[in-house]
């Protein structure tokens, strides 16, 4: 029942938006289901905690306390980002960059976006994940084109192209799962289920897995944006209005991430532990020696953001591979910690945007002095994004660590480490350029209203309070984490 | 070794230093110049003329430089004052001094430092360009002097596992062989450089210059006159006798009173004030033969002691 | 005790969020109050633990997720705290009075007790997470005040990132050294830790060791990983730096000792033997840089690398000697090391803090800018004087006693007749006599030229001294060289029982006879106290003599002799440049300066000249010749990754056909 | 002849169809021509799943097939029409990868194709298993004109290659996923045309041309 009810929540904010038609108030439903979807997160999430049985709807939606968490993420993030299409929205309007109608087909997209993460991530059954995540494709592809000059054009383009064929692949893999399970004893959708999935991985053929487990993370992984299918990332993410770059790389990545995780327990049981650990090995240093490395000369500060996206979900790539129950744990708390502070990030980038017109770091410098407020809440976010203390960020990264070389991958960390460091140098120097290299003659102390910065605030804080106090995320990740520990 | 055991003999003996090396500074000075004076043909002036000179600058009035500061009025005074405490703790007539807590070689390193850069912090605060070249220059002298000083002083303490001067004597005086072993042959080497460098003589400094452009010691106390003059004098005078001294008691501490009687005491006195003497003739007759180098060969030189002095440490090493 | 370690984090804490929310007036007066707390309960616990050996923790599961939060305050933990809460405490006290004219931000307000209270915890930390939460909560604390000036100019923003670029790097590797340490003895919490270190594979402890070595090396200013710490302490402001200079680094020292001697247990000879040549080479580095420099501030700093670079000629010594089975040198060596640690905190936090006061005074911290501060601020002067004493080892302050300590512990490392010695001891007094040489002439021009003589631009000719306060907070800890240097047997039961947690079988070999410091297995005592009253006595007897002597006139003032020109001018005096020229010259080669002579001619002539301008920049060597390379490769691949990011979508597909491939033919 | 060859046989033939479709969607350089072989590969499709169904007694197929008709055959040709007469001269000049370099590549990656799918065949099995390398190897193909066309609509047709390809493995492999995925599955790829095809409208009203060589904007 309650899986209905997640799911049943943005669509009704969809259905107001439809409904209603441009008000300016509108888009304060989002925001209202959005945060519903927190609550019943932490609902299903703490009653899970206490060992109680996941329900399921009709057998196609499940929800367990990993589906749980990613509810909480996503509602949280989500609800962050609608935050920030109220100004987003009512600014536009105002400035008749766009008219009525297409804030109401943004306000509605927004929303069924949000419903198709939710039904990924409470789908039982790996078919309708798949088509899930195609979902979420369609409708941020008009999201990414929102802005309909030729950037986002150009944009969406890539993406959709981009993904639709990733995420074919993932549907081959999908297929060859599906065979593997009906010669294992499957029959029909029951055989795409997770939990007979499971249940069944030892028998299923494996020469079938290896290459369905292959296609499923190349696939799955171009959503998460880990190279080699990254490239749609940078620019879907620089040209999409900001609260959609929040949804899409705070959850959207960690939500195919989501795939990725479970894909992984079943192929480890199936193959063994090193193929799926070399695969996403081998991804997440791509991912991570490429993001870096375009970090460091990045002066857009939107694109920055993106790879350092692609750079994060190296992280949690890496974190994937060694699979234990510390580094899962830490893979959890990071895809939660790493969408509050990218939210937080892309909120305030589209305030930049905004106000300057232009993302690119050196013509918007001099923000802490321009617009202290806004300026503060980015370089704490940067703080943030850097693992600095007390953001979650940094505890997760650690626990990622741990649980890493607890699983025997010290010289995969080693690696990472190197990248961490040019990655760190590039988003300093982007910080410095931003926040400070202010040109003479440029108006200071400017105020920004409430409304722009109190997600931002929110977003902070939550990502904080979450590093620094055991309660609840404690309970919850763990719970979480024994789900999809190898 | 507590205060209970101190004799008045031990007592006696700081005091006796103290006034010996005062009185007898400007002499050894005035000797030397007559020594150089003699070799060089002339007659120079007789030996008491120092004094006779520090008399007359004690009866003028004092004069400061008008940006000068406290520090200028201050710095003769902490040079007289550090240079006499170094004499009072060094054990010149007895090894069983009575300020044993401070009889130590590297706490007078760092006491003769204290003058040295009072001096030149005094010769900054006159605001003139000589002061500030006497001043460069002797701190950089000063700091590549101290490696090979302390290097030196290593060597000489390793084989006694101490720096504490009464030992150092005592442990030369028990094993005499020690006298004659390369590290002290090499030791005392550098020591001779070190103790040229750091009291301003040939051919690291030359006393009597007056070029500007030559000058260290000259410059830095370029802006004196009268009294303060007088104490600038006599503290450079009582670095070299202290010097003189130490070098002499630690390569060859012959004559210096192990036990505490009035004979020995005497007997210590005045083998100290020829040694002393001997030493300083020996100084003077070398800068005869010898000419000053120029300001930027002097790291070369020191360098050289430095490396005496490393070579003096790893021989002390290998013997033992 | 538990209860002090809590009440130090929460009024900590309340300072920072005091900070942020107060009123602008009230603001530093706030954080002033919280820090201070913080830092009386923290040395009142960090005392109790030196004095009685008693340990003191706190453990709880509510904060920090997964993992909780693991104090445990033991001697050596307890020596930093003290340190780190006395300097706090001065630094507090001045920043109340600094910021009457410079009022601090929100943002300064609420990282400064951040700073503090991270700083106090660094050393209780037993927890790997602990440990790095409260290390890298001081990492991003002080990052934050060094660009309190940001607005100043480029220098500041750019000395941020290099500190924070080096800082980051550093943390990562003790971070990956903690974990692999925690991972391989099966226990995050530095008790499991030590218990189960010993069992693990030489090289794997080697590694460790390394690590960690180059992480808290960096943070400590160790040269070639220094090169953030010139420009950090230089930019930030004054009471930064302070706190920077005289605490934090010396939790570099702190992790060294802790992951060395504590977690690992030891190590073989070759670890320590890096830490004596990494220390060799800090020490000397340093030195001829600060002797060299002309920027007040930037010669602080590296005297910072200077004296830090002995304290771990110290430790490394301690180390070696241990390692060889001398334990009772070994803890000579401890116990010095640690000596000079706390009074290089408390010379240069004076120094930091009366540079600053030149700095609110003048607006300038270059020495050529400066000169004849004697005479318009006397107070703070003074206050510098005694910095200036203390740091050059000269009697009767405090870093007098601690360089005879590190002489003696060398000294009987040398005649522990292991055969590695007979060549690193030489060495290492060596490096110690030309540090302590080029230290006494970098202090000379730092005071003569900055403090004395005659003033060399308006800014320095009408200096005054500074708000009160800022005088209080800098004279405490000068008031401490003198303490430290004329009675340091106060310090010798505190250090003993930091040596004992390290050493456990070297015992107390320093010890107190009468008000002399005592060694044990040699010969002779060594008083500061009685050179100090020698000192004295002479010193009023002398002055006393000339009195007596030049009573009959008054003092006369006159004007230089300049060479029979009348006029002096402020520009015929020797700047810092002209003063180092000397010293320049000979260690031209270890500090590759870069000159340029311009003369241009009057008219046709090539006799008569009309100005001659010469100007010398030196940067450091290791920033140009290790760290630009570097940078320049991984920006030379960074550009050429950019290449693979041309916009168009058929190559982006490209990439996925080929990997395609590659899981289709690899994978099956 | 059993009835079991002829269906092996009548199976061969579709799959080949599909496979061949897509080795002339790459040979082909007008728009039109390359939108014609999607069309026969469409029918080719729901044929395989015709012939199947009849063999395996499944009626379940025959709906797949006339959906695969309705969507593969119909729906999306005509989807393309449209575009197609936005600009009639629309033709691959100057593909990315010239026709013969990429026929030489098709035949390449069909043999990875049949590399690749080496290790199911001998593992699992049947009939129509033999059959799966003609499928990877038409995704490989489709895959690859994604790589090597420069037109808006051959990248779309390419997509759809792709999406053929596995349809077609689907079918040999597994008789067909679930009903419920394949109609997600089909209504997904029916949306992407429909939001593909609006924005090569908008491309076409923005920039007047659908070549993609003019989306190369956002870059490093």
């Amino acid at each position: 029942m309650i899986s209905i009810l997640v799911l049943a929540l943005p669509l009704c904010a969809v259905l107001v938006a439809l409904g209603v038609g441009w008000r300016p108030w509108m888009p304060w439903a989002g925001v209202a289901a959005d945060a519903a979807v927190v609550v019943a997160g932490f609902a299903v999430a703490l009653r899970d905690v206490h060992h109680v049985a996941p329900t399921g709807a009709g057998g196609e939606l499940r929800i367990d306390s990993l589906s749980a968490f990613m509810v909480i993420v996503i509602g949280v993030v989500s609800m962050l980002a609608s935050w920030g299409s109220v100004r987003y929205l009512r600014s536009e309007v105002r400035s008749e960059q766009c008219t009525p109608r297409q804030a109401v087909q943004y306000a509605a997209l927004i929303q069924l976006f949000v419903a198709t993460m939710v039904l990924a991530v409470l789908a039982a059954n790996i078919g309708i994940l798949w088509v899930a995540i195609e979902a979420t494709t369609i409708t941020t592809t008009f999201l990414v084109g929102h802005r309909r000059n030729r950037g986002a054009l150009e944009a969406s383009w890539k993406y959709i192209v981009l993904c639709s064929v990733g995420i074919a692949l993932a549907f081959l893999g999908t297929v060859l799962v599906y065979l593997a399970a009906v010669h294992a004893g499957g029959h029909s959708l029951h055989a795409l289920e997770w939990t007979w999935l499971s249940a069944h991985a030892h028998a299923l053929n494996p020469a079938v897995m290896r290459l369905a487990v292959g296609l499923l993370v190349l696939g799955y992984g171009t959503k998460v944006g880990l190279v080699p299918m990254h490239s749609w990332l940078p620019d879907a993410h620089s040209q999409s209005p900001a609260p959609v770059s929040a949804l899409m790389s705070g959850v959207l990545l960690s939500v195919a991430f989501y795939a990725l995780l479970r894909f992984k327990v079943i192929a480890v049981l199936c193959l063994g532990e090193s193929y799926p650990r070399e695969l996403f090995v081998a991804m997440a240093l791509l991912s991570l020696a490429l993001a870096s490395l375009l970090l460091l000369t990045q002066r857009d500060l939107k694109r920055a953001l993106a790879y350092s996206s692609t750079e994060h979900m190296g992280l949690l790539a890496l974190g994937a591979a060694a699979g234990g129950p510390l580094a899962i744990t830490g893979v959890l708390l990071h895809i939660l910690g790493h969408g509050l502070a990218k939210g937080v990030l892309f909120l305030s980038s589209g305030e930049v945007a905004l106000a300057d017109a232009t993302s690119d770091v050196d013509a918007a410098g001099g923000l802490l002095e321009r617009r202290p407020a806004l300026g503060g809440a980015v370089a704490l976010g940067l703080a943030a994004l850097l693992g600095f203390p007390p953001f979650s960020l940094f505890l997760s990264e650690l626990t990622m660590m741990r649980g890493e070389v607890a699983d025997h991958m010290a010289w995969a960390v080693g690696l990472s480490l190197v990248a961490l460091a040019i990655a760190f140098a590039g988003l300093t120097t982007l910080g410095r350029r931003l926040l400070f290299a202010s040109r003479p003659g440029q108006a200071t102390g400017l105020h920004t209203p409430l409304l722009v910065m109190a997600p931002l605030v929110v977003g902070l804080s939550l990502c904080a309070a979450i590093g620094v106090f055991a309660w609840p995320f404690d309970a919850i990740v763990h719970a979480a984490a024994k789900l999809v520990t190898s | 070794m507590n205060a209970a055991g101190i004799s008045v003999w031990q007592i006696g003996s700081v005091a006796v230093q103290v006034a010996l090396c005062v009185v007898g500074a400007p002499l050894l000075v005035g000797l030397m110049r007559t020594v150089r004076c003699r070799l060089e043909g002339r007659v120079g002036p007789p030996v008491r003329q120092t004094w006779r000179d520090l008399r007359k600058l004690l009866a003028k009035q004092r004069t400061q430089p008008e940006q000068s500061s406290f520090f200028f009025a201050v710095a003769p005074v902490v040079l007289v004052a550090t240079t006499i405490v170094v004499i009072a703790f060094t054990p010149m007539v007895t090894t069983r001094t009575a300020l044993l807590g401070g009889s130590d070689l590297f706490a007078i390193v760092f006491l003769l430092l204290l003058g040295s850069v009072s001096l030149a912090l005094a010769a900054l605060d006159t605001g003139t360009a000589f002061g500030g070249m006497g001043s460069s220059r002797l701190m950089a002298i000063v700091a590549l002097a101290e490696p090979a000083l302390l290097v030196a002083i290593l060597a000489l303490a390793a084989p006694v596992h101490s720096s504490s001067l009464p030992v150092i004597v005592a442990g030369s005086l028990h094993h005499p062989m020690w006298l004659a072993t390369p590290q002290r042959l090499l030791a005392f080497g550098a020591f001779v450089i070190v103790i040229l460098a750091e009291s301003g003589r040939l051919p690291v400094d030359n006393p009597a210059t007056h070029l500007e452009l030559t000058m260290i010691h000259e410059a830095l106390m370029l802006e004196y006159s009268g009294p303060d003059l007088a104490f600038v004098v006599l503290g450079e005078s009582l670095r070299l006798t202290v010097l003189l001294a130490l070098l002499s008691n630690l390569f060859f501490p012959w004559g210096i009173a192990t036990a505490l009687t009035g004979v020995s005491f005497v007997v210590a006195i005045a083998v100290l004030a020829a040694k002393v003497a001997l030493l300083a003739v020996a100084v003077a007759a070398g800068e005869v033969a010898v000419a000053k180098l120029r300001l930027f060969r002097v790291p070369e030189l020191l360098a050289g002691a430095f490396v005496l002095s490393v070579l003096a440490v790893l021989s002390a090493l290998v013997i033992a | 005790m538990t209860a002090l370690l809590v009440a130090v984090a929460l009024s900590g804490f309340a300072g920072a969020v005091g900070g942020l929310l107060a009123r602008a007036r009230a603001r530093v007066v706030v954080v002033a109050f919280f820090t201070i707390a913080a830092s009386l309960a923290a040395l009142t616990v960090a005392l109790d633990v030196l004095r009685t050996g008693k340990v003191a923790t706190l453990t709880t599961t509510q904060v920090l997720p997964f993992t909780g939060v693991q104090l445990r305050l033991d001697a050596l933990g307890a020596l930093f705290v003290a340190v780190t809460a006395v300097v706090a405490t001065a630094v507090s006290i001045y920043s109340v009075g600094y910021s009457r004219h410079h009022p601090m931000s929100r943002s300064s307000a609420c990282a400064f007790a951040t700073f503090v209270t991270s700083m106090l915890l660094v050393p209780a930390a037993w927890s790997v997470t602990t440990f790095l939460f409260a290390w890298e909560l001081m990492a991003v604390a002080s990052l934050a005040l060094v660009l309190t000036d940001y607005r100043r100019s480029a220098d500041v923003r750019s000395a941020a990132i290099w500190y924070a670029v080096l800082t980051q790097i550093g943390a990562t590797t003790i971070a990956f050294g903690l974990v692999v340490l925690a991972v391989k003895t099966g226990g995050q919490g530095f008790t499991t830790m030590a218990l189960h270190s010993a069992s693990m594979a030489p090289w794997l402890r080697g590694a460790v060791f390394l690590l960690a070595l180059t992480g808290f090396a960096s943070k400590a200013g160790v040269v070639p990983l220094h090169v953030w710490l010139p420009k950090a302490h230089a930019e930030a402001p004054s009471a930064v730096s302070a706190l920077m200079s005289a605490a934090m680094v010396n939790l570099g020292i702190y992790g060294i000792l802790r992951v060395g001697d504590t977690l690992l247990g030891g190590g073989p000879s070759w670890w320590w033997i890096t830490v004596i040549m990494l220390g060799v080479g800090s020490a000397i580095y340093g030195s001829i840089h600060a002797a060299t420099s002309t920027d007040l501030k930037r010669l602080l700093a590296y005297s910072t690398a200077d004296n830090i670079g002995l304290v771990m000629i110290a430790i490394g010594t301690a180390g070696l000697l241990s390692s060889t089975g001398h334990q009772s040198f070994a803890a000579l060596a401890l116990f010095a090391g640690m000596f000079h640690l706390v009074n290089h905190a408390v010379f240069k936090g004076t120094l930091f803090l009366a540079a600053g006061s030149v700095q609110y005074a003048t607006g300038t911290r270059d020495l050529d800018q400066l000169g004849g501060l004697f005479t318009r601020m006397p107070i703070a002067s003074t206050i510098f004087a005694f910095g200036t004493v203390a740091i050059t080892a000269l009697p009767p302050l405090c870093g007098f006693v601690s360089e005879w300590l590190l002489l003696q512990s060398l000294l009987h490392g040398l005649s522990s007749s292991v055969s590695v010695s007979v060549v690193l001891m030489p060495l290492c007094v060596a490096a110690l006599a030309l540090t302590g040489g080029l230290t006494a002439a970098a202090f000379v021009k730092a005071f003569g030229v900055g403090f004395l003589g005659i003033a060399r631009s308006p800014a320095a000719e009408g200096a005054s001294e500074p708000p009160r306060l800022m005088n209080v907070g800098a004279g405490v800890l000068a008031s401490l060289c003198v303490v430290l240097g004329v009675a340091p047997i106060a310090m010798v039961g505190l250090l003993n029982s930091v040596v004992r947690t390290i050493q456990t079988s070297g015992g107390s070999i320093v010890s107190s006879h009468g008000e002399a410091l005592a060694i044990s297995d040699a010969k002779g005592v060594f008083d500061p106290t009685l050179i100090a009253l020698a000192l004295v006595t002479s010193l009023l007897c002398v002055a006393g003599v000339r009195r007596v002597l030049s009573r009959r006139h008054a003092i006369r003032r006159a004007p230089a002799w300049g060479c029979g020109r009348e006029l002096q001018t402020a520009r015929m005096t020797y700047t810092a440049t002209s003063f180092a020229e000397p010293l320049q010259r000979v260690f031209d080669d270890v500090l590759q300066p870069s000159q340029d002579l311009d003369v241009s001619h009057r008219g046709e002539s090539r006799y008569f000249v009309e100005s001659v301008r010469f100007g010398t920049r030196g940067g450091d060597a290791f920033e140009r010749l290790l760290y630009q390379p570097v940078f320049s490769t991984v920006r030379r691949l960074a550009n050429k990754a950019r290449l693979l990011q041309n916009g168009s979508v058929h190559r982006y597909l490209a990439y996925g056909l080929g990997a395609l491939v590659v899981i289709l033919v690899f994978a099956r | 002849m059993t009835n079991h060859s002829v269906a092996a046989a009548l199976l061969a033939l579709t799959s080949g169809t599909v496979l061949l479709c897509a080795a002339l969607a790459l040979w082909r350089r007008a728009a039109r021509g390359i939108v014609s072989a999607l069309r026969v590969q469409g029918y080719a499709l729901a044929a395989t799943a015709a012939v199947l169904g009849v063999q395996l007694h499944e009626p379940l197929l025959l709906v797949t097939s006339g959906l695969l008709v309705a969507v593969k055959g119909v729906a999306i040709p005509m989807l393309f029409g449209r575009l197609v007469r936005l600009d009639p001269a629309s033709s691959e000049t100057d593909p990315v990868v010239n026709v013969p370099a990429s026929l030489v590549a098709a035949v390449v990656l069909t043999l990875v194709a049949f590399v690749a799918t080496r290790p199911i065949v001998e593992s699992v099995r049947g009939v129509p298993i033999t059959l799966v390398p003609f499928g990877f190897a038409t995704v490989l193909i489709g895959f690859f004109v994604l790589v090597a066309r420069r037109k808006a609509v051959s990248q779309m047709v390419g997509l759809l290659l792709v999406d053929n390809g596995i349809g077609l493995v689907a079918l040999l492999l597994t008789t067909g996923v679930p009903l419920l995925i394949e109609l997600g599955g089909t209504l997904d790829v029916l949306l992407v045309v429909v939001v593909l095809r609006v924005l090569v409208t908008r491309m076409h009203a923005q920039l007047g041309v659908l070549d993609l060589d003019s989306l190369q904007e956002l870059r490093d």
